[in-house]
């Protein structure tokens, strides 16, 4: 029999040794624990403070440095809710609002590739649901190790089927994403996901545990050993027991729960029954309770034996910190409790009274008649510890930028190199995948994959509707995280323009190393300023996001990888900018300019396994104005240039609809269709005289016609787009079929 | 004229299945899958999704829901209905169709415009094709391979009862390429393909495709037609 | 604690294309001495008192197999305790 | 002829929402008795020559089961002839 060590115990023996070195706690986080409670934490005390303090839930290396994104911020009226939500919600007309984040998912999806990836889809899309919304969409955004080592199969077909698997379950469309191969992933895939969703203005939910005597309602799933972050690390702590059924188990996703969930949700919501609301995500009940009941200044007393279980044999400390998917927390006035439980009932999901809401800030949690936790709420949600970590440019920078692309040797044969890289991992065509998924279901996506940016309605009578697109360059991040965390969001903000939307909030994802070493640390600080500086260039806010460390193997970390979410308006989706070429005859022409920037290219990462340099030069000025003319001019097609120039450009534009074209360079015919200078758009249109005057000062250079069926460049190859065809679509069915 | 949708726990295509009755000029009504009322519609749609999740096989739980308990006398006697993908499968599990859908050869789940001829115009819900005609629907599905036994799919193509077929290659690795199949008495019709998502320019397939709403307005002529 | 079992396989006229993946796959790994993989479901049933054999027919012939293309067989899982292993 | 079959369960303590689905659908068949259902894999590996329980036991390690969540069992089958029958 194991003895629960409950509060009374505690205070007893407050000095007894508790295993907090294996739970991950510092020496002096643990006497601050001590110190806040008046004695030694509990068992179940001590596990709340390490899950609440780890890196993920306080944010402890980060928090110093992505204040700036607050105070950066331009002022928006838009904003409804912003960081420190579960998600920013942005107006976009009178009465509706959207709400939008992008969270990573990485380690559990390197250990269980499926569940990993579908329980990040299914995490996500509960955060959007937490805030009043419908979740109308998800995207992925994904990093995988080399296309041919042996286990990227595995990685690629587990993650690629858990990201479909949950999401087309759950009925929401896909709309786009990325796909990057690259050795430092190997030991640490990338698996992000984004959710979008939308609310009527009046009906935005809060976390806030408000009103005394009102009810804590868990919803959802049963409880189970599952988890893999805060539990596993808690499991290793062993307490004297280390027996089999006491170890973690891997989080396994189930969509259907979570469909009832969102809609049972949903129904409450608009009967206005409840009073606060937050899903539980990794750090289970121990981040719902402590958060809702700290954001509402109050107290709260819960009743864990009532919380119900798949393994009866569930210990306290287990129960609060167990990581079980498709649950939410929901704070209810008495009055109501019956109404929530019959529309649990009728959507067939659990509901289960477990606490109520108390005065003063005590958050008391029991387990049959044993207080097992006694402490203020705020203490484990608001007051962990902030580190500003020691931070070092990494020692090999300079040389690694000095080691410049535009050095290396340039091919002769044009034609062959095109092929080749439009065949290569990353620039290939990633039907493969996004075929896996669902983007018809809600019938509201008007552009999904392979366009630059999603885009769906939100309402069939106004055409109303919102543009996403999502972006990382973790090679250009590496060479200069300051810039390379603004070209992925000059790249995300400019593939929003295209469509013709109007490019309003940022969400983003950073993906770095450990924090504890200073050159990872370093990156993370200039990729932060970077990104914080651009929004408030571009004049748009950070409305949330989500920050991932610990991603190396052994000692070497991940290239620096910040994923940028930008949303944009669209204020009328049937006139939406396509980014195919259209028919035979219009004029194709390159809006920007073009230099001579090849470092951190796919050229020369492909050709050379290069990577050195500088990363392109971003002028955020010239995006915004770029945008502006993509929204004003008359275009058939716009399609952003981004990585493998040119070349990447005109063979996705030819081969959407299958029409050719036929064009003429000036200059370097190499540097023409390989460089990657930002802040170009390829369009076409039927009148290129409107176009010039609507362009104001945005260069425009006329590079010939549409039609045929090649891919002509006067002067130097054509290629006939069936072979374009084959190149470009065959990689990645040969290699994971 | 009202064409009822029905709505299990795990459907997903519903709404848009109520919007294409919608733009064909029905009334759309929602049905619960655990009330047992039709209320007086005069369609059904059973749409695509996951009915109960569909963990242990597609539509084996669902055709055990009350209300498919009305639809499957309804049907029998003579009530339109259509089963779309997760529908296809549920009319295939209650027995109102022959034969089965399984996981596709290829074991992904897969999204794509596909090509399909119309081979029977003499059901309820095609008969605003004309014989042969060549359409494009979306194919969205991980369990949609058509699979009966010789005598049965034998039996379907001496009758005409095939009423859809892949053209250009094969999606799923359904037998003889069918896409979907009628009842003897062509009131109910089964696809895997969705004719739903092919009911606006706007969202339709790559191009502008409205392919499916033809669906919808057939029957809506055939009620009118009887009424 | 009575546990009956129900095996659950595709006929063998159907094809079962993830057995066929199984075993196209087995050569790779050096084995090739297996000529063929089919691959269905194993559903255990827990019953609250007496295992009931015939309701689980009932219930398998209903529910967990569809007897167009899978057919079943039920039996008593001889004891429960059989600690299964990872080995 | 000679069968080996490969039972691949989820582990205990790991959620089954196949087996869920359907406990929860049972009383809607007006079955009651039913407590649990827990869903799993079956594979029957065909071998050419003598059933080689290592080989097979080496496969399910390998291939058959994610050991991370599932756990097998490898037993010969008692005879190969056992007609599986549709009742
Ligand atoms: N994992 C994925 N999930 C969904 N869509 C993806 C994924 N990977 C790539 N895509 C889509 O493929 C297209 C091409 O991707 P990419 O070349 O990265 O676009 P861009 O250069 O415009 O950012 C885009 O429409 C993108 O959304
Ligand atoms: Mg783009």
């Amino acid at each position: 029999m194991t003895t629960i060590d409950t509060v009374e115990l505690a205070e007893k023996n407050p000095d007894e040794e508790q295993p907090y070195a294996e739970l991950g706690l510092q020496a002096d986080e643990y006497e601050r624990i001590k110190e806040i409670l008046g004695r030694r934490p509990t068992q179940s005390e001590l596990a709340m403070y390490s899950i609440m303090w780890s890196e993920h839930c306080s944010y402890k290396s980060s928090k110093v440095h992505l204040r700036q994104f607050g105070e950066k911020a331009p002022k928006s009226d838009r904003m409804l809710a912003g960081i420190g939500e579960n998600a920013g919600v942005v107006r976009v007309s009178d009465t509706l609002a959207v709400t939008f984040k992008v969270e990573s998912h990485n380690h559990p999806s390197f250990v269980e590739p499926y569940q990993g990836a579908a329980t990040g889809v299914g995490g996500i899309v509960r955060d959007i649901l937490a805030m009043g919304a419908r979740p109308i969409a998800v995207m992925d955004q994904l990093r995988f190790g080399a296309v041919d080592h042996p286990d990227t199969t595995r990685v690629v077909n587990g993650v690629v089927q858990g990201v479909g698997g949950y999401g087309n379950c759950l009925g929401l469309p896909n709309i786009g994403g990325e796909t990057v191969f690259d050795p430092c992933y190997q030991g640490n895939p990338l698996v992000n996901a984004l959710s979008v969703g939308v609310l009527p203005v009046d009906r935005l939910q809060n976390k806030a545990a408000a009103g005394v005597g009102n009810v804590v309602i868990l919803m959802g799933a049963k409880t189970g050993r599952d988890g893999i972050g805060g539990v596993s690390v808690l499991a290793s702590a062993t307490f004297e027991e280390g027996s089999e059924d006491s170890r973690p188990a891997v989080q396994v996703g189930d969509p259907f729960t979570e469909k009832l969930l969102i809609e049972s949700c949903l129904e409450l919501y608009d009967a206005g029954l409840v009073v606060g609301i937050q899903d539980l995500g990794g750090a289970g009940l121990t981040c719902a309770l402590s958060e809702t009941s700290s954001a509402a200044g109050l107290g709260m007393r819960a009743y864990l034996e009532r919380v119900p279980l798949r393994e009866p044999s569930m210990l306290p400390h287990e129960i609060l910190a167990s990581e079980s998917q498709e649950r939410m927390l929901l704070i209810v006035s008495p009055e109501n409790v019956e109404a929530v439980l019959a529309v649990c009932e009728k959507w067939g999901v659990l509901g289960t009274a477990i606490g109520e809401v108390t005065e003063g800030e005590r958050l008391v949690i029991s387990w049959n008649e044993h207080v097992v936790v006694d402490c203020p709420p705020g203490s484990l949600a608001d007051d962990g510890p902030v580190y500003a970590r020691p931070l070092r440019e990494p020692a090999d920078l300079i040389l690694l930028q000095a080691d410049r692309a535009e050095t290396l040797p340039r091919p002769s044969d044009l034609r062959a190199t095109l092929l080749t890289l439009v065949a290569s991992p990353n620039l290939c065509d990633k039907g493969w995948i996004t075929e896996q998924y669902d983007r018809y279901v809600l019938g509201n996506t008007v552009l999904a994959q392979p366009e630059d940016a999603g885009l769906v309605r939100l309402d069939e009578e106004s055409n109303l509707g919102i543009a996403i697109a999502t972006d990382g360059n973790g090679r250009y991040t590496r060479l200069n995280p300051y810039e390379g965390a603004r070209a992925s969001l000059a790249e995300a903000y400019r593939n929003v323009a295209v469509t013709g939307a109007e490019p309003i909030a940022v969400s983003d994802c950073l993906n770095f190393g450990s924090p504890e070493d200073p050159a990872v640390m370093w990156q993370f600080a200039e990729a932060v300023r970077g990104l914080a500086d651009g929004c408030q260039e571009l004049g748009i806010p950070v409305t949330g996001g989500n920050v991932s460390f610990y991603n190396q193997t052994g000692t070497v970390a991940i290239n620096p990888t910040p994923v940028v979410a930008v949303l944009g308006i669209h204020e009328d989706v049937t006139t939406r900018t396509p980014m195919g070429f259209a028919e035979a005859g219009h004029t194709i022409a390159l809006l920007g300019e073009t230099r001579e920037e090849l470092s951190g290219s796919e050229w020369a990462w492909v050709e050379h396994g290069h990577l050195g340099g500088q990363p392109p030069k971003i002028d955020l000025g010239h995006e915004k104005k770029l945008a502006d003319v993509l929204r004003a001019a008359d275009l058939v097609s716009a399609h952003d240039l981004s990585d493998g120039g040119l070349a990447q450009a005109l063979t996705e534009s030819v081969l959407r609809r299958g029409i050719g074209a036929t064009v003429t360079l000036t200059g370097d015919a190499f540097v023409a269709l390989f460089s990657e200078s930002a802040g170009r758009v390829l369009v076409t249109v039927k009148d290129v005289d409107a176009l010039r005057a609507a362009a104001g000062d945005i260069p425009v250079t006329v590079l010939g016609t549409t039609g045929g069926d090649k891919l002509t460049v006067e002067g130097q190859f054509e290629i006939p787009l069936t072979e374009l065809a084959e190149a470009h679509q065959g990689t990645l069915g040969k290699l994971y079929g | 004229m009202k064409i009822g949708v029905v709505t299990f726990p795990g459907s997903l295509d519903d709404g848009d299945a109520r919007r294409a009755a919608r733009l064909a000029g029905a009334e759309a009504v929602q049905l619960w899958h655990a009330d047992s009322s039709l209320h007086d519609v005069d369609a059904v749609v059973l749409p695509g999704g996951f009915s109960y999740g569909d963990y242990l096989r597609c539509g084996a739980i669902a055709r055990f829901s009350p209300v498919m308990e009305s639809v499957i006398d309804a049907a029998r006697g003579g009530l339109p209905v259509l089963g779309i993908c997760n529908g296809f499968q549920v009319l295939c599990e209650a027995h109102l169709l022959p034969g089965a859908l399984l996981r596709n050869a290829h074991m992904h789940f897969r999204n794509r415009d596909w090509k399909l001829k119309v081979e029977s115009t003499s059901t309820a819900w095609t008969s605003g094709y004309t014989e042969s005609q060549e359409i494009v629907i979306p194919v969205k599905n991980g369990e949609g391979r058509y699979t009966a036994d010789e005598k049965t799919l034998d039996m379907l193509e001496a009758e005409g009862r095939v009423v859809f077929r892949y053209l250009d290659g094969n999606p799923n690795g359904s037998q003889r390429e069918i896409a979907g199949i009628r009842n003897e008495a062509g009131n109910v019709v089964g696809l895997m393909p969705h004719p739903e998502h092919a009911v606006e320019a706007l969202t339709g397939p790559f191009g502008g495709g409205t392919d499916g709403l033809a669906m919808f307005t057939s029957v809506l002529s055939n009620l009118g037609a009887k009424a | 604690m009575a546990r009956v079992v129900v095996d659950v396989m595709l006929k063998p006229e159907i094809l079962d294309p993830q057995g066929q993946a199984v075993a196209n796959a087995l050569p790779r790994l050096g084995v090739t001495e297996v000529s063929s993989v089919r691959i269905g479901k194993r559903i255990e049933l827990e019953f609250t008192g007496e295992p009931d054999l015939d309701k689980a027919r009932e219930i398998a012939d209903k529910l967990l197999a569809n007897t167009v293309i899978e057919s079943f067989e039920v039996r008593l899982e001889e004891s429960a305790d059989t600690a299964r292993t990872a080995q």
